[in-house]
């Protein structure tokens, strides 16, 4: 069993979600080019960090119409597991795959930094690894991750357990605090904090191994 | 012929680029400045000549692209 | 012929920057008068930015070669080797002058300019450092300065995905009309797989690729000696504006062709675009090139042949290719969404052809551009020498309140506002990086257990008051940093920011500190690899202090051995090594508690540098100690603080029985590092420590949360903490 | 009263955000898109209601804050 990393022309962490999954969940991965229309066999499809088209335009929107899009949407829809990582989240929204829309940060500023973050969800195939309702941390590198729903959509966020990680001192302006959700089904996730730069003791922090702990399991 | 997409936040939407605008206005010393909202314009040359036609593209190309209809609303007006 | 059409005049190429003896050498050279095309060239290739011609013969007193490089100056960037069979590719260069009119966009195109030095010879880019130099705070400029250039560098960086692990951040008044941006990258590649700029053998296709050229910072001077007429608002020089997401995209696709056996040579567009690109790679390969620029890929209407060859629309590269390999390479950029076009070939003749609409619009032999290139023997002066200030003569103060005062100054404060602005993990390799508690940032070689430490310095109150021991001390510090971080020092690369060198005075300044880094590279064992020399910083007759700034680069073997500052424990005892006098010439202490810019700096026994930094390495390697700093700015005072915040535990300081408190604390002798051991572990180091001949002294312990100097006021982590912190945030939003 | 300003890349000036925008659209299908230029829009509200003078202001506002005159052009439009 196996995994996917969606290249896009301007993606920046492919490499390194590739490596923390090779090494961290001890499965195949492969790398499947933007243009491409079709996924191989696979459990997972990762949508990695970093500026697609430069993020021109909004974050997210260019590659959010990609080609391999489309394929990524019927995995979901099968109920195939989906992580989009910072700006792989931007491209999940934009997807309409998750709800909502990230915008700049309150502050205006790129912010690259350790946060603490509550696991607000342990029942979910991306934190099954993770204490419920314990704390962990893992940095942030992002200029638009202030996380923005109507009230509707957060009751209904808040209600549905679909909000997984939550900032301990929000960074970013986020609505209430969110880091990280997933969508009703429970098989697509979208998170700005980037578990894969967390899971070597000699680069940092650790708190991005349950993630891919609770990856492995998910995909045993 | 010419369009021009004019993108905003919704209302309702928080805009902190409009709003650190008007805090920095007010900083500089202009006092009457009661709010501020920053949005987008994009004009796109079309080798296209019906402005009827023109503006149902457009009018698509803004709900598949160019605006995020969770936060930003969009007008078009067309140029010759 | 065409070619003769539009001579130039005399008038015209003075206006250009050349001379009368200049363009007297294009005349007989070319046995013509030359075209506006080909004044234009001649006039970029002999600017001083191209030609150094003011900076030339001096550059070559600094040593280049040593058991690791593998290419020295000359190339886009230094090489060195970092062992099986990996090299490690860098180069500094300034973006002085755009970051000051456009500080965002400035400073961004300066960190695309240099990454793309280093990836066209076939490394990919790991790692980004700055060095800043800004007026003083006080300055009504400094402010948005300061936001710009720092968006800038992180916009352009982060968005490239190389993450920028280190810099360094000074004000000072003397920048006020100059500032400083100094951007170097970092890259690795494989040793069998470099790349030159050398375009040998004739009959290649030349192949251009990236952006589209537009008339983006094309020579000032050159608009305006153009003709006058209504379009002239509309073609007057445009700000080049960065495209970090096409540099990207041009990474991925020439890495991407270097795995394929299609280059011949290959070159990025830097300065004078297309013109230098091309006039190197011919010249370096001894052959000619015809260009046909109806083909240049153009994203404006009617440009003329001097307005696309002087171009500096970035995210350009020249690519000179096998034959038969034009579709292969064409089909990777294209796959990239890259503009890619074919645009001449080498032949034999010699010359630089230009075809333009059907004419021919240029007709120059290459190598007399560089033959011929004037290399001047600026007249120059040696710099006064200023008085050693006796310490004993300085009134004693409260050295705590000194130190609070200190920490908060807008030199020593952090510059977290600065570096959370920059991706400083994206690659996944780093280990230390700004605010990792590090002299130097450290960077794991990708799927190895090697790591790479960087560091960038200068000390311009140094240099300004003796460009000589200046020059020696920036190579020093660099190298110090490196041994801190427990790394073995390589080789370097340099950026010398300095002012008009048609200014005796200016021109002993870097005469002067280009010998004291001369002989700081020799003597540690430190070649000079690659650098950049910036001149004409200088605004209404006034330069900028002298400022040479070092880039260096050491190898760490075991990636986990990788020292720091933080990791000093309660109950450590901390061992100043190397010699104190007490030197407060021109220290940061003296500058801004006694208000004095005055005084010889700090001498350095390069010998004795060397002995102590080789005794740190062992102590490292041996795993004797918990946390390494080395003694910059501030002294044994600030150093120590250093720690104890990167550390969180406090520390208590002994004052000295000859020295004053001020000497003591604050002094900044040369050559020296504080070291935190185990309790139990001094002796045995003090005894080690006398068989190297290196000073070693116990000046104080890890203990609480306060930093006590002697028997002045303790000072509370949090207090010093939070002043440290504040200054600049507070600064940046006072708007 | 209400100022509209629009500020776009000058022209000659590489505008990176609109050749991807129109890169984009023609890959989506839109072949007719010849070229695209992203600009921004910034509404103020004002507290005051003298035309001229607003327009003065939020020229000095364009000036000094809004615009980066050296890559950006402006124009301003007042309405009541
Ligand atoms: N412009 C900058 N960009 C990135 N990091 C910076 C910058 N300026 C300062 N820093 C970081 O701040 C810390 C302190 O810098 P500095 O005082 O110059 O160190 P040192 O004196 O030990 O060489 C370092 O970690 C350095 O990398
Ligand atoms: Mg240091």
């Amino acid at each position: 069993m196996n995994a996917a990393v969606i290249v896009f022309p301007g993606s920046n962490c492919d490499r390194d979600a590739v490596c923390a999954l090779r090494d961290h969940t001890a499965k195949s991965v492969h790398r499947v080019w933007h243009r491409d229309t079709d996924l191989p066999k696979v459990d997972l499809v990762l949508l990695p960090g970093g500026f697609s088209y430069g993020d021109y335009l909004r974050s997210g929107a260019i590659a959010a119409r990609s080609p391999i899009m489309a394929a990524v949407q019927a995995h979901a829809k099968r109920g195939g597991l989906v992580v989009g990582i910072c700006n792989g989240f931007q491209i999940l929204t934009e997807t309409h795959l998750l709800p909502g829309a990230l915008m700049r940060n309150a502050g205006l500023k790129f912010l690259c930094k350790s946060t603490p973050l509550r696991i607000e969800n342990a029942d979910t195939p991306f934190t099954s690894a993770y204490d419920d309702h314990g704390e962990t941390a893992i940095p942030i590198a992002h200029h638009d991750g202030n996380y923005f729903a109507d009230e509707d959509t957060l009751d209904r966020l808040e209600g549905q357990g679909q909000i997984v990680f939550r900032y301990v001192n929000n960074p970013n302006g986020s609505s209430r605090d969110i880091a990280g959700i997933t969508n009703k089904a429970g098989n697509v996730l979208g998170m700005m904090p980037h578990p894969e730069r967390a899971v070597d003791p000699l680069t940092g922090e650790t708190g991005g191994l349950a993630f891919f702990k609770s990856l492995a399991g998910a995909m045993a | 012929m010419k369009a021009i997409v004019h993108i905003r936040p919704r209302s309702g939407v928080l805009d902190p680029q409009g709003q650190a605008v008007a805090g920095a206005l007010k900083h500089m010393g202009f006092d009457e400045v009661l709010s501020a909202r920053q949005g987008k314009i994009i004009e796109l040359e079309l080798g296209d000549d019906d402005e009827q036609a023109v503006r149902q593209r457009v009018q698509k190309m803004c709900e598949h692209l160019l605006a995020n209809t969770v936060i930003e609303d969009f007008s078009i007006s067309i140029e010759p | 012929m065409s070619m003769q059409k539009d001579p130039a005049s005399f008038e015209q190429a003075q206006a250009l920057g050349l001379n009368e003896d200049e363009w007297g050498v294009i005349l007989k050279r070319l046995g013509r008068t030359p075209n506006q095309t080909e004044l234009g060239i001649f006039s970029v290739m002999w600017s001083e930015h191209c030609s150094y011609k003011s900076s030339r013969r001096h550059l070559r007193k600094l040593p280049t070669t040593g058991a690791c490089v593998i290419c020295g100056p000359g190339e886009n960037a230094g090489v060195i080797d970092i062992g099986d069979g990996l090299a490690c590719i860098f180069k500094m260069e300034s973006h002085n002058h755009p970051s000051y009119i456009e500080p965002y966009q400035g400073a961004a195109t300066g960190v695309g300019g240099i990454m793309r030095d280093v990836f066209t010879m076939g490394a990919r880019p790991v790692a980004l450092l700055n060095a800043l130099r800004f007026g003083s705070p006080d300055h009504p400029k400094t402010r948005a300065l300061v936001s710009g250039v720092v968006a800038g560098i992180g916009g352009y960086g982060n968005c490239v995905g190389v993450p920028t692990v280190s810099g360094e951040t000074n004000f000072h008044a003397g920048y006020d009309g100059n500032i400083l941006v100094n951007a170097m990258c970092v890259g690795i590649a494989e040793q069998d797989s470099i790349f030159y700029s050398a375009a040998k053998g004739a009959g290649n296709p030349v192949l251009y690729v990236g952006a589209k050229t537009g008339r983006d910072g094309i020579h000032g001077a050159t608009m305006a000696s153009a003709e006058f007429d209504d379009e002239t608002e509309a073609k007057r020089p445009t700000v080049q504006v960065g495209d970090p997401f096409t540099e990207k995209r041009l990474i991925e696709a020439c890495l991407e062709l270097m795995q394929t056996n299609c280059i011949v040579a290959i070159q990025d567009m830097g300065a004078a675009g297309l013109t230098s690109s091309s006039i190197e790679m011919a010249d370096k390969g001894g052959v000619g090139i015809d260009l046909d620029l109806d083909k240049v890929p153009q994203r404006e209407t009617h440009m003329t042949p001097v307005e696309m060859m002087l171009s500096e629309s970035q995210e350009r590269m020249l690519i000179v290719l096998r034959p038969g390999k034009e579709s292969e390479a064409q089909e990777i950029f294209e796959r990239w969404e890259l503009d890619v076009a074919l645009i001449g070939k080498t032949t034999e003749t010699g010359h630089m052809v230009l075809h333009h609409k059907g004419e021919t619009v240029c007709d120059i032999p290459i190598a007399p551009l560089g033959d011929d290139a004037p290399n001047y023997d600026r007249p120059w002066v040696a710099p006064p020498t200023l008085p050693v200030i006796n310490a004993g003569e300085i009134a004693p103060g409260d050295p705590a309140k000194a130190l609070l005062s200190m920490v908060q100054s807008p030199d020593m404060a952090s510059k977290r506002w600065i570096w959370e602005q920059y991706d400083r993990h994206v690659m996944a390799d780093t280990l230390k990086a700004s605010g990792g508690a590090s002299d130097a940032a450290v960077v794991r070689v990708h799927d190895t257990n090697k790591a790479l430490a960087m560091s960038s310095d200068c000390t311009p109150r140094y240099v300004l008051a003796d460009p000589y021991e200046g020059g020696k001390q920036a190579v020093a510090e660099c190298w110090r940093n490196l041994i801190a971080s427990g790394a073995s020092p390589m080789a370097v690369t340099d950026c010398l920011n300095f002012g008009n060198p048609e200014r005796p005075d200016i021109m002993g300044q870097f005469v002067r500190a280009i010998d004291g880094m001369a002989e700081a590279c020799r003597a540690l064992d430190f070649p000079v690899v690659s650098g950049n020399v910036s001149l004409y910083n200088e605004t209404a007759g006034t330069a900028i202090p002298p400022t040479p700034v070092i880039g260096g680069v050491g190898l760490i073997d075991d990636a986990a051995t990788a020292m720091g500052f933080g990791g000093a424990v309660a109950g450590d005892t901390l061992i100043l090594l190397g010699e104190t006098t007490g030197w407060l010439g021109a220290s940061l202490y003296l500058r801004d508690i006694e208000g004095r810019e005055e005084g010889a700096p700090p001498p350095i026994d390069l010998e004795q540098e060397r002995r102590t930094g080789m005794l740190v390495r062992t102590l490292i390697h041996g795993g004797q100690v918990h946390a390494v700093h080395d003694l910059s700015d501030g002294g044994l005072a600030c150093a120590a603080t250093d720690m104890a915040l990167a550390s969180r535990c406090g520390v208590h300081l002994m004052a000295s029985d000859t020295l004053s408190d001020a000497a003591w604390f604050f002094g900044e002798d040369q050559g020296r590092y504080l070291i935190a051991v185990k309790k139990g572990a001094v002796d045995a180091l003090l005894d080690q420590a006398q068989q190297a001949g290196v000073g070693a002294k116990v000046v104080g312990t890890m203990k609480g949360l306060d930093v006590v100097l002697g028997d002045a006021m303790p000072l509370a982590l949090d207090l010093l903490s939070q002043k440290h912190e504040n200054w600049l945030p507070a600064y940046m939003e006072d708007a």
